[in-house]
């Protein structure tokens, strides 16, 4: 049984690190504002849920599975927000100009 | 060399990079936001030095509102910023500076190398005095109770930079509110994630505070997060910042410092000495101080946010 | 090497680059965050401090972790001072630098001294 | 707390200390709760409490002959804070509790609220001010923990800094800005210090650590990094660049306080930090660097102050040199003249305290008579300001260093100790710079005395002219100081003890 619950930890938590690392590669790498912003979000809102989600099962009571969830939950928040503001930013300096 | 430490040397380079960039980005605010991911990596420093309240108050205060606060100031600035008019140092001055300064951190990099691996502790003493105080986070009892004065003068060090803050007004704006009027259509994102987060934040720096008693958390950090929702709230302009001149604000500005030092006059009488808790109720007179503490870091890092009055007042 | 010592250097290196960036950098703001750089540096010399001091079961000498946190919360307020300085001298002179000759109107000669 | 409770109230006075604190602390709470006029009041009401509070502690130190320590909290250092007053301590406190109120008497008609506005910027942020300098000093002058007194280094920051840019021109923001950012840089390197310091000792009580110091690479690189941000604070040539301008700029009660007492709180802690906390460390070497700096701010800032066109900012370089003074002692700290270095050292602080608190006042009460403070045109006022010129002239006479002044005790019994030490050089120095100040008063007092009466703007108040005048006799009658005064100022310190016998 833990060896199975390991696994899970260990397959979700390296598929979330892929998915930041993609993130981070597309934000380095992509050509203009808003691709790296999608690049960005996209990644990062996946890659830390299925981070969260690897970690889990390893959390020591249900309060703390909570705290985890929560984290995530505020992230997905913060990032929409600041991915929504950085987009309109952008869009406002692109008319602009 | 395990994963770890691995890790740890990762992210020492990452830290040493970014902060870097705070110094050597061609511009200002570029500079400021290299800046706030420098605080952030700064707290995972912390944690790894296994001193998570200073890992808390380096987050919510050291990055995030120090952050609020230079990445405003950037903004405001940087249309001049390309201006040029500043006296740049020489090359030859510049070179002296740089060797000056790689003096430094190097002898302090020796002397660091130098320290024993277990150096002199006031980790046992802190330790036999925690139950007098009925806290459990050694932490906490430093700053509340075995160095109260410290903190108690450090608060009177906010009320002072508030004043400083507030005395570069224009006359006719003291008493105002500072920052900028609340909108009639405030901004939609930004609103919506102020009234999901506020109040979730608001819970969370009660939390924070309550639990600093026992495990990592208290005033400074609790505050700084109540601060920091005021803030996005003011931000989304779903609110304004008050009136310089309400009894209500002034009094909460110097409700902890005051609160703190009549504890320390009252100590005096009943306790047998400034500052010292009578036995038995070490507990509860720490947490009523620190209610007020938190109400006063809570109210007085929005205001040296929001800056100087920017409007008449109304009467 | 411990990551105590690998913060202390770290410390150690940001001491020097915020003192190279208050001295060197001419703009106002920016020798403000030199000063928060070198400020946290030197609240890392306090962690290692702290860390090296690990004992009666505590992982780090929780003293100089108070003392940190009172650091940290004194650095923001001097921040802060220092911000409405210069935003009220970008104000006031039209510029935010400490080069007179910058500045829209050239100082007075003492007519005003009081 | 049993364990505390007995530590507390060691000795007898011993909870004056907090309180010569806490008073002006609580009057700055208060003055910003209450606000408007009622923080003149707060702050005129406190201070004669609050010298009543410094004569005491001195009166219970000259009584016993032993320093006064009061255990903070019931936790005796190392783990808690204690306070400590010698009679330097004792002796600072007075001057401040006296120079402060002085400022304050001659600040209401600067900074009164005017009828019609229940509030007004200046007043509330002069009035709160002021008594956060007044927290911050005596914080200062008692801390007996290195941290706490960084802390209080802080304090005496944050409250000075906002009175440089009362008026809010852009030259006196910049000037406070420099202030801000030489004072941070100051006080992060101290800090740096100390962290060294707790790292290699795990205490930093001052009466505990000093035992403990040996000659070792983090003592070293915290003494000099502790100094090199004392004297960033303290103006100390090369890192007097701040200074003028700030002092210059000032509304002149403010000046007066931060050129007569501000800059002392960082002195205060250098001699701390030599004398107390690195007794043990061989100081020749440090002490030779520190009063050659001192002696080159005196030659420079003497040279400055004579090329100035304005009478404040003549007397703001005249405090540059000033401080070079105070530095003197410091290579005379070993040896049987000690006593007259450490005692020459401390009637300088006293004197020019006095002395430049009075003369910044003058220079204000000219600026406001004359309607500007412009050194080539204060033909003949003299004749039409006469108490107010005697004021600043009596001030002058102690920079000179001119018998019978404070500065002449404090430059005498400097010259003997180093005469004495056969360190023959600083004996020059001091001479030049005697007759670099007197050139400097001499170009503004000379014209002044002859030529045309000019026509006064208004005429100073009798009770401000007082003021001014009652700081320069006070500089005047230190010179007249008796031998119990010096002994009294040795209370405290073992090793001079000992060379007094």
């Amino acid at each position: 049984m833990s060896l199975i619950v390991d696994l899970f930890s260990i397959v979700a938590i390296g598929a979330g690190v892929f998915f930041f690392l993609a993130g981070t590669v597309g934000l380095l790498r992509f050509p203009d504002a808003l691709s790296r912003l999608h690049a960005l979000t996209k990644a990062d809102n996946l890659g830390l849920g299925l981070v969260v989600l690897g970690l889990l099962p390893r959390s020591e009571s249900l309060l703390a599975a909570l705290k985890l969830v929560a984290i995530w939950a505020l992230v997905q928040l913060a990032g929409a927000t600041a991915a929504q503001l950085v987009g309109r930013a952008v869009r406002r300096k692109g008319t602009a100009a | 060399m395990s994963v770890l430490q691995a890790l740890d040397i990762c992210l020492a380079l990452l830290v040493f990079a970014v902060a870097a960039w705070t110094i050597f980005a061609p511009g200002a605010f570029a500079a400021t936001v290299g800046y706030v991911v420098y605080g952030l990596l700064l707290s995972l420093v912390w944690i790894r030095l296994f001193a998570v309240d200073v890992a808390l108050t380096e987050a919510a205060i050291g990055s995030g509102v120090t952050g609020v606060l230079l990445i405003g100031a950037a903004a405001r600035l940087r249309a001049t910023e390309s201006a040029g008019h500043e006296k740049s140092l020489s090359g030859l001055s510049r070179l002296l500076v740089a060797v000056l300064c790689v003096l430094v951190a190097l002898s302090l990099a020796g002397v660091v190398l130098l320290l024993p691996d277990q150096g002199p502790s006031l980790a046992p003493q802190s330790m036999q005095h925690l139950a007098e105080t009925g806290l459990g986070n050694p932490v906490t009892a430093v700053l509340i109770a075995y160095r109260a004065f410290d903190t108690m003068l450090e608060k009177v060090v906010l009320v002072l930079a508030v004043v400083g803050v507030w005395s570069l007004a224009a006359d006719r704006y003291w008493g105002g509110a500072p920052g900028e009027a609340r909108a009639e259509r405030p901004e939609p994102t930004l609103a919506f994630l102020a009234q999901i987060l506020a109040p979730l934040g608001v819970l969370v720096g009660i939390h924070v505070f309550w639990v600093g008693a026992d495990a990592p958390g208290g005033a400074f950090q609790g505050g700084a997060i109540l601060a920091a929702m005021w803030i996005i709230v003011t931000m989304a302009r779903l609110t304004e910042a008050p009136q310089t001149n309400a009894v209500w604000l002034r009094l909460a500005i110097v409700a902890g410092p005051l609160v703190f030092l009549a504890a320390g006059v009252a100590g005096a009488i009943i306790a047998g000495g400034f500052f010292a808790y009578p036995p038995g109720f070490a507990k509860p007179a720490i947490l009523f101080i620190e209610a007020f503490m938190v109400l006063s870091i809570a109210v007085a890092l929005p205001m040296l946010v929001a800056g100087p009055p920017r409007r008449e007042p109304r009467q | 090497m411990t990551s105590a010592t690998l913060a202390g250097l770290v410390g150690a290196a940001l001491v020097g680059l915020g003192l190279y960036g208050l001295i060197a950098n001419p703009q106002p703001l920016r020798k403000i965050l030199a000063f928060n750089l070198m400020g946290s540096g030197v609240f890392l010399v306090f962690g290692i401090v702290a860390r090296k001091g690990a004992a009666a079961g505590l992982q780090a000498d929780p003293v100089p972790q108070a003392m940190v946190i009172t650091g940290i919360v004194v650095a923001f307020a001097a921040s802060a001072l220092a911000v409405a300085l210069v935003l009220r001298l970008f104000e006031a002179a039209g510029q935010a630098t400490l080069n007179p000759d910058a500045w829209a109107k050239p100082p007075d000669d003492g007519a005003g001294a009081e | 707390m049993t364990a505390g409770v007995s530590a507390i109230a060691a000795s007898a006075g011993g909870s004056l200390l907090p309180l010569a604190i806490l008073l002006p602390a609580l009057g700055v709470l208060m003055s910003l709760l209450l606000g408007g006029r009622r923080a003149e009041w707060i702050a005129l009401g406190l201070m004669p409490l609050e010298f009543a509070v410094a004569a005491a502690i001195a009166y219970f130190i000259g009584r016993s002959g032993q320093p006064l320590v009061y255990t903070l909290a019931g936790y005796a250092p190392p783990l808690g804070i204690a306070l400590r007053a010698d009679g330097f301590s004792a002796v600072m406190l007075v001057t401040a509790g006296l120079i402060a109120p002085a400022a304050a008497l001659y600040a209401r008609t600067n900074f009164a609220t005017p009828r019609e506005l229940t509030e007004k910027r200046a007043p509330l942020v002069f009035w709160t001010l002021l008594q956060g300098i007044q927290a911050a000093l005596s914080l200062v002058f008692l801390g007996g923990d290195l941290f706490n007194l960084y802390v209080g280094l802080e304090l005496l920051t944050f409250a000075a800094v906002p009175l440089v840019c009362l008026d809010g021109r852009p030259e006196t923001v910049a000037a406070a800005l420099r202030y801000l950012l030489f004072a941070l840089f100051g006080s992060v390197f101290y800090l740096l210090g100390v962290a060294l310091l707790y790292g290699a000792y795990g205490t930093l009580d001052i009466a505990l650590l000093a035992p403990l110091i040996r000659s070792e690479p983090a003592v070293w690189l915290a003494a000099g990094l502790m100094t090199a941000g004392l004297l960033a604070k303290t103006a100390l040539f090369p890192l007097h660049l701040w200074l003028p301008p700030a002092h210059a700029n000032a509304p002149a009660a403010a000046s007066a306080v931060l050129s007569g007492l501000v800059v002392k709180g960082s002195f205060f802690l250098v001699v701390r930090l030599w004398f107390d906390v690195l007794a043990a460390l061989p100081g020749v070497i440090p002490g030779t660097i520190l009063a050659a700096l001192g002696s080159a701010a005196i030659l420079f800032g003497s040279v400055l102050a004579l090329r100035q066109a304005r009478l404040k900012l003549l007397i703001a370089y005249s405090t540059v040199a000033q401080i070079g003074y105070l530095f003197i002692m410091f290579p005379l700290g070993h040896g049987p003249w000690v006593a007259d270095a450490f005692t020459g050292g401390v009637m300088q602080a006293l004197s020019h305290a006095f002395a430049k608190a009075a003369m910044f006042l003058s220079a204000g009460l000219i600026a406001e008579s004359l309607g500007h403070d412009r050194i080539a045109e204060l033909g003949g006022a003299a004749r039409v300001l006469p108490v107010t010129f005697l004021a600043l002239g009596l001030g002058g006479l102690s920079l000179m260093g001119l018998p019978p002044s404070g500065g002449f005790a404090a430059k005498w019994l400097l010259m003997k100790a180093s005469i004495e030490a056969g360190q023959w050089v600083w004996v020059i120095v001091m001479a030049a710079g005697g007759l670099l100040a007197g050139g400097y008063l001499y170009r503004v007092l000379a014209p002044a005395l002859s030529g045309e009466r000019p026509q006064l703007k208004k005429a100073p108040a009798r009770s401000r002219e007082s003021v001014a005048l009652v700081l320069a006799l006070v500089a005047l009658l230190l010179a007249f100081a008796p031998q119990s005064f010096f002994t009294f100022l040795q209370i405290g310190r073992p090793a001079a003890g000992v060379a007094l016998q």
